[in-house]
């Protein structure tokens, strides 16, 4: 059964389109990773499902009284507002103190319970977000770029705990990520998005995918361990050219 | 017969005003709102040339014209304008075209300001009622929708992921802060609601960690500067409004001085 | 026993130590000039309004926030409303043109221009009805009172006569004032009707009402114009520009002089002269 | 003889205050000083009373409280507090103290407004020198440091990062802020002033895409509300304070239900 | 001759010490890389470089006139403020629109030109920072975290140009990473902070360093590979516990 899903979603910012015909849906206790380059419409659709940006065109559909923990790709959190971080943490839900200590700590921010939120660092402030998602007891986490931010113990600990979430809550997780290499393993399905959907489906099929690997290249795991090689600068432009149908 | 003494009565009034409006004063600081309870007396005044105009009762016109402010405030920050331009537009909107219209309607002309401005040592048994009716309906209210209107505070984007619609906390909020502001002008004064509204919030802010302590924080300075204003107004024989404001600012002076607001 | 009286403005409280002499002082509440913005109730005021037992004031088309105040913090006095007094006649409010300070709309009946006081005549018929309030609270002193009075009205009617000799020379003559306020002074001098630069709600004269009046200034028509408290002086240079145009700065509440029964005929007698010396050839 | 006419300085004083208050306006709408205008207002009141009572002149007065309030809110923004709740303590604690100040000196208590508003229709030859010699310094000043005042304003890190100091650009743009009200209010009044600060910035941000777009459009729509607002009124036979809101607040109705903010 | 040098910073926040002691000094065209755990006070460091953050004790000596090229880790453009990404890259000095074409193209957000800056996604955001910082002719570069939120193929360029950036504009870099397997090999220094500063030098030496081992662990090349293995919980968290001298 789904829990959620978007049907021929279209969404345009005035002359420009964002999403076209987009379709997905996410079923209990699924990881799906959502992928694609910047400005593709990851974070829009993301949005559209819990709600704060409504479709041109399409629709919704939601299981009844569904619980999303939902971590943002950018939250400014104003100053003048004083929250603690434990504080913050029984928005929009109080929990048990232990529970939250217990949240923090996986997500290796045990030390900054006292803190406000302001004064967080990038890094701090990413593992309250991801223990606030996780404390709500969600049925469906969304994650927006999850690990944006962390330190590399940090990410690599968040990318194994995954599957230890989703069986401990029972929960889907739709996520988007850059970490192609990682993801592609973590999850059980990929939906590579550009404006509409690319592909979709097993991790292994949609990197053999020609529309995927027009987007990204073959070489994936490896394509962040090209450094120090003399390279010709129009040729690593091409990299990132792709953005077809972006613009009405 | 404790309520017969007029200094008991403003007490018991100004400090039944402090307790709504350093709830509401909070989101009023957090939200960037601190023009709203000028814009509601601007309003208020059109509210007045309205109720003339068309021979209705003048606080019922006061509180229409509140609420549709309100409202007005309401859509034009959904709709992107930030809120404290938002408010500016419409306090100097509603008194142009107050005026205006005053200009262009016949019969006697008068001076609007003078329906509009309560004195806290007026207050009747009556008023007293009011108030802390008021002041209860409020304060359920803002219980009973906390999270919400903290949730919709901080972020409408969490707010939505959590099943909230972060626009009916703002809706609620709107309105629940033009209807104080237009009943108390009337009953204790404009300068005094307005002042409630947001200098005990500002002051506690810098007490506070967490919402809540700045919330009674607020109650709390607004009290003391409700109970102590009096107290000055008694002691030089000056007027309560503007001894109370004098009492609240000083107390943010102090507090501001005493300690820099992010340490907090 | 003489009982404690209370008065609203300078000029009421004047007439109210005449009629009373030897007998006591009012009291005042309503410190003159303070707008309603400003003006709120010290508590020795409000104490003083608890203990009144005769309370004279204007009326509530003068001070409707003082109206609102008197019901809820002397239950317990008489209240005297002067606008509402018999013997007099009253102005009605000018239809279009403004008035000044704070009135009230009176929803009801005819609505009365609220400036009485600045018509000796009018005055006068007001000390009969202070005498009468005090009399009924007081009937021990009730001669005294009434003696008082008599003296009073005496004496302002012959301010009175005073004032339109004085005047008389410019009987008919029109003067610019900042808003339409004098209009019983005009009928106590026998000058002519005055043409007022603003309206009462706050928002400014209209163009052609400064165009009119600049016209009316050029024409000569208009020689003089008074300023009081709450009128912009720099509306001398707009409307005389190119023209002879005289200002007198006149104290029609009495803000300026000492409070008593010798502060309304001062302010009467001020008047006169301010305008006569703007309006002397 | 065109500045005979009294219609004729009243327009070109309109325009004046309309292209100081436009290139202003801009920044207090992006910095959130909506409350900027009223704050300036209610603190002259605490400077006329100061001058009252100290015999000094009521203008210098007016322009050491304003000066003084702008760097209190400086020094408040600095230490942390929202810029418009330190407007809105600021604007309610100098009225609050002017006014018990007022209550505690001797003599009679006078009204304190009647110093403070100037009316258009008054404007005489050295009041136009007055604002178009202030339009230009102001101009000037913001011409000269547009990009020290666009980037303290779009973030005081990127302002530091490129050599600048962001503190001097909050200064500048305050204390220009504090002389351009408190000078205007008095020769053209505090409506007018207070109003075209706001409304024609807000409005030109349903236009703009661009910071300096914004600005010129401010100035545009500020100069036609002046000027409308004179017409207006003649044809109306009705304040001019007032019309001219009420051409600027009709300009930003139209604007903004003319198109979303967002879509700029 | 160094650039710009930061000498015994303190910083602390009310009770919490932030910084302890840290001297850094970056010489002409260097690239250093800051690496640290979350919270460990690179930003902070940065912040104090380019005079955003007073220092409680120490200070910064900078080349006369030198210009710094910076893009913060969080930056909160206000949607009030009309601003185009080619207006934006005039800010603070004007430069060519030839000259903005080129460097946004390079930066992979060519197409973003006329467009708001509060309506970029998160990664085009991030593009059009580094395009900003690299146009304005900097001495130095100072870039937190800038390849956060960029696309793969996005981060791979960024870090294949650096070299060929500090070539052209002959600018020293200094940049803060959590791409630990990238930045060692594609820089010439490595600091590693944690409050204070824990090693420094060249990057082989650093990632031999105890200090760095006991932050990072020893396999940072293949610690993101380290995904559907299952895996004790209390060991991933023993990752990132170490925070050292954070607490006064
Ligand atoms: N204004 C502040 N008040 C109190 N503590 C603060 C403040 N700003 C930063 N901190 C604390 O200082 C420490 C260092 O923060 P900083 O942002 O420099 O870390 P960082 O190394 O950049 O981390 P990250 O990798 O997460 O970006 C953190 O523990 C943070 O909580
Ligand atoms: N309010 C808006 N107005 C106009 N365009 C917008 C608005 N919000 C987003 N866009 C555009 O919509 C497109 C999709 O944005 P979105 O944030 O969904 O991308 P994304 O896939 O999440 O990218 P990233 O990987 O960079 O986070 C982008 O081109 C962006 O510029
Ligand atoms: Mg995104
Ligand atoms: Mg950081
Ligand atoms: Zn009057």
């Amino acid at each position: 059964m789904a829990l959620i899903a978007a049907e021929h979603l279209d969404v345009r910012h005035g002359r420009t389109q964002v999403l076209h015909d987009v379709s997905v849906r996410i079923d209990g206790g699924e990881i799906v990773t959502l992928v694609g380059p910047n400005g593709s419409g990851k974070s829009t659709l993301l949005r559209c499902l819990i709600g704060a940006q409504r479709p041109t065109k399409g629709r919704i559909l939601k299981a009844a009284g569904l619980r999303i923990g939902y971590v943002p790709q950018k939250l400014h959190i104003d100053p003048t507002l004083p929250l603690t971080v434990r504080r913050f943490l029984d928005l929009p839900t109080r929990v048990g103190t232990a529970e939250a200590e217990a949240a923090l700590d996986e997500a290796g921010a045990g030390h900054v319970m006292g803190r406000q939120m302001a004064d967080l660092s990038g890094g701090q402030f990413q593992r309250v977000l991801l223990a606030r998602a996780i404390l709500s007891r969600p049925d469906i986490l969304m994650l927006d770029e999850p690990t944006q931010g962390l330190d590399q113990p940090g990410s690599a600990a968040f990318y194994q705990s995954l599957e230890e979430i989703r069986a401990r809550l029972g929960c889907a997780i739709l996520m988007v990520s850059h970490d192609l290499h990682v993801v592609m393993s973590a999850s059980d399905r990929v939906v590579c998005l550009n404006g509409h959907v690319c592909c979709e489906g097993h991790p292994a099929m949609v990197s053999a995918a020609p529309a995927y690997r027009e987007l990204f290249g073959t070489g994936t795991r490896g394509a962040l361990a090209l450094y120090r090689h003399d390279h010709d600068h129009a040729d690593h432009a091409a990299h990132h050219h792709h953005h077809h149908g972006e613009e009405a | 017969m404790l309520l017969d003494s007029f200094l008991m009565r403003a007490a018991l009034a100004g400090v039944g005003v402090a307790l709504a409006a350093g709830l509401l004063g909070c989101f009023v600081v957090w939200r960037r709102m601190a023009y709203f309870g000028d814009a509601t007396a601007h309003a208020s005044i059109l509210g007045i040339a309205l109720s003339l105009a068309f021979g209705t009762p003048v606080t019922l016109g006061i509180l229409l014209v509140a609420g549709a402010m309100a409202l007005l405030v309401f859509a034009l920050t959904e709709r992107g304008h930030a809120v404290d331009t938002a408010l500016g537009v419409l306090a100097h909107g509603a008194l142009g075209v107050g005026l205006f219209a005053v200009a262009l309607t016949p019969g006697p002309r008068v001076n609007l300001e003078a329906f509009l401005f309560g004195d806290v040592l007026t207050v009747g048994r009556g008023d007293l009622a009011l108030i802390w009716g008021g002041a209860a309906v409020v304060a359920f209210l803002v219980w009973r929708n906390w999270p919400l209107l903290l949730t919709s505070t901080l972020s409408p984007d969490l707010a939505r992921a959590g099943g909230m619609d972060p626009s009916r906390g703002t809706l609620l909020l709107s309105l629940l802060l033009a209807g104080v502001v237009a009943v108390a002008i009337q009953v204790v004064g404009a300068l005094l609601v307005t002042a409630l509204l947001i200098i005990p919030a500002a002051a506690a802010r810098t007490l506070a960690r967490t919402p809540e302590g700045m919330a009674l924080a607020a109650c709390g300075i607004g009290v003391l500067a409700s109970l102590g204003g009096l107290g000055l107004a008694v002691a030089a024989d000056s007027g309560v409004g503007p001894a109370t404001v004098t009492v609240a600012a000083g107390a943010f002076a102090i507090l501001t001085a005493a300690r820099r607001v992010r340490q907090g | 026993e003489v009982p404690t009286v209370l008065a609203d403005t300078a000029p009421v409280h004047s007439l109210v130590a005449m009629v009373m002499g030897d007998l006591g002082e009012p009291a005042m509440i309503v410190p003159p000039g303070t707008s309603p913005h400003d003006a709120s109730l010290s508590p020795s005021e409000a104490q003083a309004l608890t203990e009144a037992e005769l309370i004279v004031w204007t009326g509530d088309a003068f001070l409707p926030w003082l109206g609102e105040s008197l019901a809820s913090l002397a239950p317990q006095a008489e209240v005297l409303g002067l606008l509402d007094s018999p013997g007099w006649e009253p102005l009605p409010a000018m239809a279009d043109e403004d008035h000044g300070h704070e009135h009230d709309h009176d929803h009801g009946g005819a609505e009365i221009d609220p400036h009485a006081w600045l018509d000796p005549a009018v005055a006068a018929a007001w000390t009969a009805s202070i005498a009468d309030a005090l009399a009924a609270l007081d009937p021990d002193n009730a001669e005294t009172y009434r003696a008082n009075a008599d003296a009073a009205s005496q004496r302002l009617t012959v301010l009175g006569q005073d004032l339109a000799s004085r005047l008389a020379p410019h009987a008919g003559v029109s003067v610019a004032v900042g808003h339409n306020a004098y209009r019983y002074l005009e009928r106590a001098s026998g000058l002519g009707s005055s043409r007022a630069i603003a309206h009462a709600d706050g928002a400014g004269p209209a163009p052609s009402d400064v165009t009119t009046l600049r016209e009316a200034v050029l024409a000569g028509e208009v020689r003089c114009l008074l300023v009081d408290a709450e009128t912009d002086p720099s509306w001398a240079e707009t409307l005389g520009e190119g023209a002879q145009l005289r200002t007198a700065t006149v104290d029609p509440d009495g803000v300026n002089l000492a409070p008593g029964a010798d502060l309304y005929p001062t302010l009467v007698e001020n008047i006169g002269q301010a305008l006569e010396t703007c309006l002397a050839p």
